[in-house]
């Protein structure tokens, strides 16, 4: 996009500024949609699973309007600020998490090139900024000036902290496996048949997967795990004295985290945008053969992606209509006398079990081979890398990696 | 100043940014936003990472400081969270001292910096060619085509951590072979040290427990709570 | 030299904040303040404040005649208004000594333990909902319709019924309600069934609630808890077998079992899950886990009081006159009701209007061991606790 | 065991604090003299024949002058405390009633005093502080006396005969 806009002669920062904004407002558009799909999903799914129907009257049989109706109900509500709160944290708080959770779909590739920002280290990135939204939180609780809303600040801290580790080790295993933290090679390695999808990839990596989806639900503090807005205890958690569009920016965040999380599940376990059978590339529509067709294989991907997060955040919803609350010690006690050491042990596990299939599968010939970099750094996902490289130690090089896997370099 | 380009332009919001953050810190007189300033400017300095082209340093810098550091700080802003902050009167003296000792820190900084030779010669920043392009790795054009001088920093992090002396590669082409020149890179050990060294401050730490009984407090009778 | 006091961890002496939960708050049913002490997350100290449901009853009840102030004893425990009339009625027919004919006192026992099937649903659902689950109290809240549409065909009213009054009851069964009364008792066990799967075996709900406020026999005894408290502590206690002469001649002919743990046991009823290990007798677990099974046996009453109903022949007593005169006596006497024993004492002057009218609540004992209970335990187990003793305001604060 | 049996067992052990009993009433009760009433809580508890764990209830009653509408009733104005005793073991039911004039030496506003049962059945906590908070009967060496259904500043016990009807709470009429 920004090279096609310095081919137009446009002066480099006006170029790479309004490409940025565009794909921002694409974004924005997504951030914005999501949350009320899901809330419409919520409320439908909670009424299948309650025996009742869920809103049918707002915009036809399906009450598919319900969410706008929502959303300027919440605008119209009157802005209330309470006397003890501190009146600039108690406004910025909502809008500091909203942008830690719209950071987070910026590295999330959609389709094939299709990612907003794609750095090599764009999973690093979503850990980063995923550290970023307790921070509006804690700012929302100790903003309020109310005992309750500051009980639920600090749980939900001491929750989405402890639950970054386990996280941080879940996201690693993948990442191994795929030997590059770029999003959009981990998910362009599951491409073809869903047997090339990294739950399937080895035992290690489908306990991973398992332990990543609890950690997740917890450390967006979805049921069974809402400890912070927990009604029957702290009436609303941190978010108690909020009201109106504030809180409604609250929970946008939350249900764009939610996609957001999901749909990085996807991507390091489902095989991001490929779908279970590799349908573009039988109907030919692969960026080898046109732009066009191309462009329609990246539609069809973008498809896919969406359908997996949706069904993610599905799981959610269902597992919140189903299981009561945990208590905050034993949610504490399964993060750090479960979750952390079994994530530290699959990763252990998925490092050796690389290490022990690339030795099988491809034997080194004798003598050591040496490392040896081109002229500029090698980027590992590059390719740029010489067939036979002789290394120091027997290390499995990263031909080795290529050939096990019969990816065509 | 001839026609602004987007690293400079960058580069003045960030560097601007961190500066108000830290003088923040200081100025502000509730703790709270102490920490909100606090934020601002590690936030700032990362940007700052980012248009240098060390992307990886950049989202260290995020994820440890601003993610962690500062969370950590507001957590124990609240855990001892007093309504009535008290306000910390600063006597006229210590203002003086403060600016004495500050002035001086500040000349030698800018006595050191402008001694740089590459900066003398440039007043603008773009014209110092050693400056990675740096839009190349903030905005990369989504059709995956890199521009050649494209430098992701993990790859090359990932190599050094096996021992491989990157740095060293830049000058001569063929790597020489690490274990007759002895020249392994020691990022790794550097690496473990580190993790060790959080080992052994989680043990102090728990092993510096206060101990002492707990004094019951019974309930005040009839307490009416305010 | 081992130091006698063994000294506590302390990592950080936390400031203990005092906290208001309620009146307002919606886990504590109905309008009941709790004043917590708490040192961080540990409850140190709780303080029930109550009183603002007290709409002063007795000072009411003596200044209306017996049977004008039978309604008022519909809003003492609003969710089972049927058994309160009928304590109320069986203590004004202990003081005139009456007796109510035999299909009277089957119907009474028909339209009692159908309240206490609502009633204990509605505890069922709510304590779901303390502990985060909103289901089950969908489901709970479904069958709680069912049974008050019943009520509804019989006395025209949905919450309080006036509906047993001294001397009978107001009007006989409709036609063809007893047959909708069993067609909902068939499809009933279903539903069941999902609580049971949604909430007695469901791990998360086993951790939350086993082991938690744990109440003890002796305890329970010196706090006056009845009903399904007292029952989960251990102890067989059901005034419906161990009560007196008059109201345990209504249950004589019914063959049901009174729900208690012997020794963490319960005797099998065939439809009910077993008991997890590690729930100890007397946790908020096997107070929940006594109401689930005591639906089974209530509904097992109602098939039988259905076939006995229609067995016995004759009236269905006559409600007594409005300014029926009373002895110069004191009469006393407690019901099983759905949240423990319900007590009415009526001191007699001669008059219509009684010199006083006494309530004995047994949500009132039970609240009052709370303290007991919350002591040194979490702030998310508070709800938990309350829930799990059922109360209803109305008939604390009387 | 009959009721007769345990007011056996009662005059036996304190021939003086029984001041009358009646076994054909439909509760049969017995009077105790209101200053030997712990003690003879304590044996009725710990007694192994009697063994009265559950105190289900403590009423006041106000006799005053005679009630309008004729019925004879009691003449002069006093009050009655009963305490409704049963055991779970030998499933036996007594009423202990106190005797108690409904002012202390009868000046009105000095509330009658009875010892406190709280250290030996629990609940009596609760149930004496509604019995001082609605009767107004003031209950020696209970723990914490204080108002439990009325607010805290509410004036006069509303269950007494003599309690004025058209009461005012801070500005609210009462009648």
């Amino acid at each position: 996009m920004s090279s096609w806009l310095l081919q137009l002669g446009f002066a480099d920062w006006l170029a790479y500024g309004s490409a940025g904004l565009i794909k921002a407002g694409l974004v924005l558009v997504l951030v914005l949609f999501t949350p009320m799909l899901a809330l419409w999903m919520e409320r439908k799914i909670a009424g299948r699973i309650q025996d009742r129907l869920g809103p049918t009257r707002t915009g036809g049989r399906f009450g598919w309007l319900q969410s706008p109706a929502d959303g300027i109900k919440l605008l119209m509500k009157e802005d209330l600020m309470p006397a003890a709160a501190d009146p600039l944290l108690f406004r910025l708080a909502p809008y500091l998490s909203f942008c830690a959770v719209f950071c987070l779909f910026v590295v999330l590739p959609m389709a094939d090139g299709w990612a907003p920002a794609g750095w090599d280290s764009a999973l690093f990135f979503f850990l980063a900024v995923a550290g970023l939204e307790v921070f509006g939180v804690i700012l929302a609780g100790y903003a309020s000036g109310s005992k309750w809303s500051l009980f639920g600040a600090m749980r939900e801290a001491a929750q989405v902290v402890s639950y970054e580790v386990p996280l941080g080790l879940c996201v690693v295993v993948p990442v191994v496996v795929a030997g590059s933290m770029d999003l959009e090679e981990i998910a362009r390695m599951q491409e073809g048949w869903f047997t090339r999808w990294f739950i399937f990839h080895d035992p290690f990596t489908f306990l991973t997967f398992w332990i990543y989806a609890a950690c997740a639900m917890a450390g967006l503090n979805r049921a069974p795990f809402d400890l912070p807005e927990a009604e029957s205890e702290l009436v609303a958690g941190f978010a108690t004295e909020y009201s109106g569009f504030r809180w409604a920016v609250f929970f946008m965040a939350e249900y764009a985290a939610m996609f957001a999380w999901s749909g990085l599940g996807a991507i390091l376990f489902f095989g991001g945008w490929n779908g279970p059978v590799p349908v573009a590339s039988w109907l030919g529509l692969v960026s080898t053969n046109g732009p066009l067709a191309g462009f329609l294989g990246n539609l069809l991907s973008l498809l896919n992606f969406l359908l997996k997060a949706l069904l993610g955040v599905t799981v959610m919803i269902w597992a919140r209509w189903t299981l009561p609350r945990l208590r905050i010690d034993q949610v504490i006690a399964m993060c750090w006398k479960y979750c952390v050491p079994l994530a530290t042990l699959m990763l252990v596990g998925v490092v050796f079990w690389q290490a022990i299939s690339m030795e099988i599968f491809s034997p080194k010939p004798t003598g050591s081979c040496t490392v040896r970099c081109s002229s500029n750094p090698p980027r590992l996902s590059q390719g740029a890398w010489p067939e036979e490289t002789p290394s120091a130690f027997p290390l499995p090089t990263r031909s080795g990696l290529a050939s096990q896997r019969g990816l065509v370099r | 100043m001839n026609e602004p380009s987007l690293p400079s332009i960058l580069f003045f919001l960030f560097a601007g940014l961190a500066c108000a953050g830290a003088v923040g810190v200081l100025v502000f007189q509730r703790i709270v936003y102490m920490a909100g300033a606090l934020l601002v400017s590690l936030a700032a300095a990362a940007g700052l990472f980012f248009i240098a082209g060390a992307d990886f340093v950049g989202l260290v810098q995020l994820m440890v400081y601003v993610g962690g550091t500062v969370v950590l700080l507001a957590f124990g802003v609240m855990l001892t969270a007093r309504r009535n902050q008290p306000a910390w009167q600063v006597p006229g003296v210590q203002w003086a001292v403060g600016l004495a000792v500050g002035g001086c820190l500040l000349v030698v900084l800018l006595w050191t910096v402008l001694a740089v030779p590459q900066w003398q010669t440039a007043s603008a920043p773009e014209a110092a060619e050693g400056a990675p392009s740096a839009p190349g790795v903030l905005v990369r054009s989504g059709s995956r085509q890199t521009s050649p001088s494209q430098t992701g920093t993990i790859g090359p992090l990932g190599w050094a951590m096996l021992g491989v002396r990157t740095e060293q590669a830049d000058q001569s082409d063929a790597l020489p072979d690490v274990r007759q020149t002895g020249q392994c890179g020691y990022l790794l050990p550097f690496e473990i040290i580190s993790v060790h060294l959080v080992l052994v401050l989680v043990g102090a730490a728990f092993l510096a427990r206060a101990k002492r009984p707990p004094e019951p407090r019974p309930l005040e009778q009839g307490a009416k709570v305010g | 030299m081992v130091d006698s006091v063994v000294p506590e961890e302390f990592d950080l002496l936390t400031e203990e904040i005092v906290i208001n939960m309620g009146p307002q708050h919606p886990s504590t049913h109905g309008v009941l303040r709790l004043i917590l002490r708490t040192d961080g997350e540990v409850v140190r100290e709780v303080q029930p404040e109550i009183g603002y449901l007290h709409r002063c009853a007795e000072k009411i009840g003596e200044n209306l005649t017996v049977r004008q102030f039978t309604p008022y004893t519909d809003r003492l425990d609003y969710l089972a208004a049927m058994n309160m009339n009928l304590g109320w009625s069986l203590c004004v027919e202990k003081l005139l000594s009456w007796q109510v004919p035999e299909k009277c006192r089957h119907l009474r026992v028909l339209m009692a333990e159908l309240n206490r099937i609502a009633s204990h649903l509605v505890a069922v659902g709510t304590y779901g909902l303390d502990l985060g689950n909103f289901t089950p109290y969908m489901y709970c809240f479904r069958e709680r319709e069912k049974i008050v549409n019943l009520f509804e065909a019989v006395c025209g009213a949905r919450l309080t019924y006036h509906y047993i009054v001294p001397g009978g009851v107001m009007g006989d069964l409709p036609p063809g309600w007893l047959r909708e009364c069993s067609r909902f008792l068939d499809q009933f066990q279903a539903t069941l069934n999902d609580l049971h799967a949604l909430l007695t075996n469901n791990y998360i709900f086993i951790r939350r609630t086993a082991g938690v406020g744990v109440l003890p026999l002796g305890t329970a005894i010196s706090y006056g808890c009845t009903g399904p408290v007292l029952r989960a502590s251990g102890l067989a206690w059901d005034l419906r077998r161990h009560g007196e002469p008059i109201y345990t001649q209504m249950y004589a002919p019914y063959d049901f079992q009174i729900v208690a743990p012997q020794d963490g046991q319960y005797p099998d009823d065939g439809l009910s899950p077993p008991v997890p290990d590690d729930a100890v007798v007397g946790d908020c677990w096997h107070r929940f886990y006594v109401r689930m099974r005591e639906i089974v046996q209530s509904v097992r009453i109602v098939r039988q009081a259905i076939q006995w109903y229609q067995e016995a022949d004759g009236s269905v007593g006559e409600p007594m006159k409005i300014q029926q005169k009373l002895p110069v006596a004191e009469a006393y006497l407690e019901t099983e009701a759905p949240k423990g024993q319900l007590g009415f004492l009526i001191v007699g002057q001669g008059a219509s209007i009684p010199r006083r009218v006494r309530i004995r609540s047994s949500s009132f004992c039970n609240l009052s061991v709370l303290p007991e209970l919350c002591r040194g335990c979490l702030v998310a187990d508070v709800p938990a606790i309350v829930g799990s003793l059922d109360l209803v305001l109305g008939e604390v604060d009387r | 065991m009959e009721t007769s049996q345990i007011v056996r067992y009662l005059r036996e052990r304190f021939p003086r604090a029984i001041l009358g009993e009646n076994l054909q009433a439909f509760d049969p009760w017995v009077q105790v003299e209101p200053a030997q009433l712990r003690e003879v809580c304590f044996y009725l508890r710990d007694e192994p024949a009697l063994r009265f764990q559950m105190l289900h209830l403590i009423t006041a009653v106000d006799y005053l002058e005679k009630p309008p509408g004729g019925g004879q009733g009691g003449s002069e104005g006093h009050f009655e405390v009963f305490y409704h005793l049963s055991s779970l073991e030998h499933g036996h039911r007594l009423v202990l009633k106190v005797r108690l004039p409904r002012w202390k030496h009868n000046q009105p506003g000095q509330l009658p005093e009875l010892p406190t049962l709280s250290d030996i059945w629990r609940t009596a906590e609760w149930h004496e502080r509604e019995v001082y908070d609605l009767s107004g009967v003031c209950f020696i060496g209970h723990p914490d006396l204080r108002r439990i259904l009325c607010p805290e500043d509410w004036q006069g016990h509303p269950l007494r005969k003599d309690y004025p009807m058209s009461h005012q709470y801070q500005g609210i009429p009462g009648r």
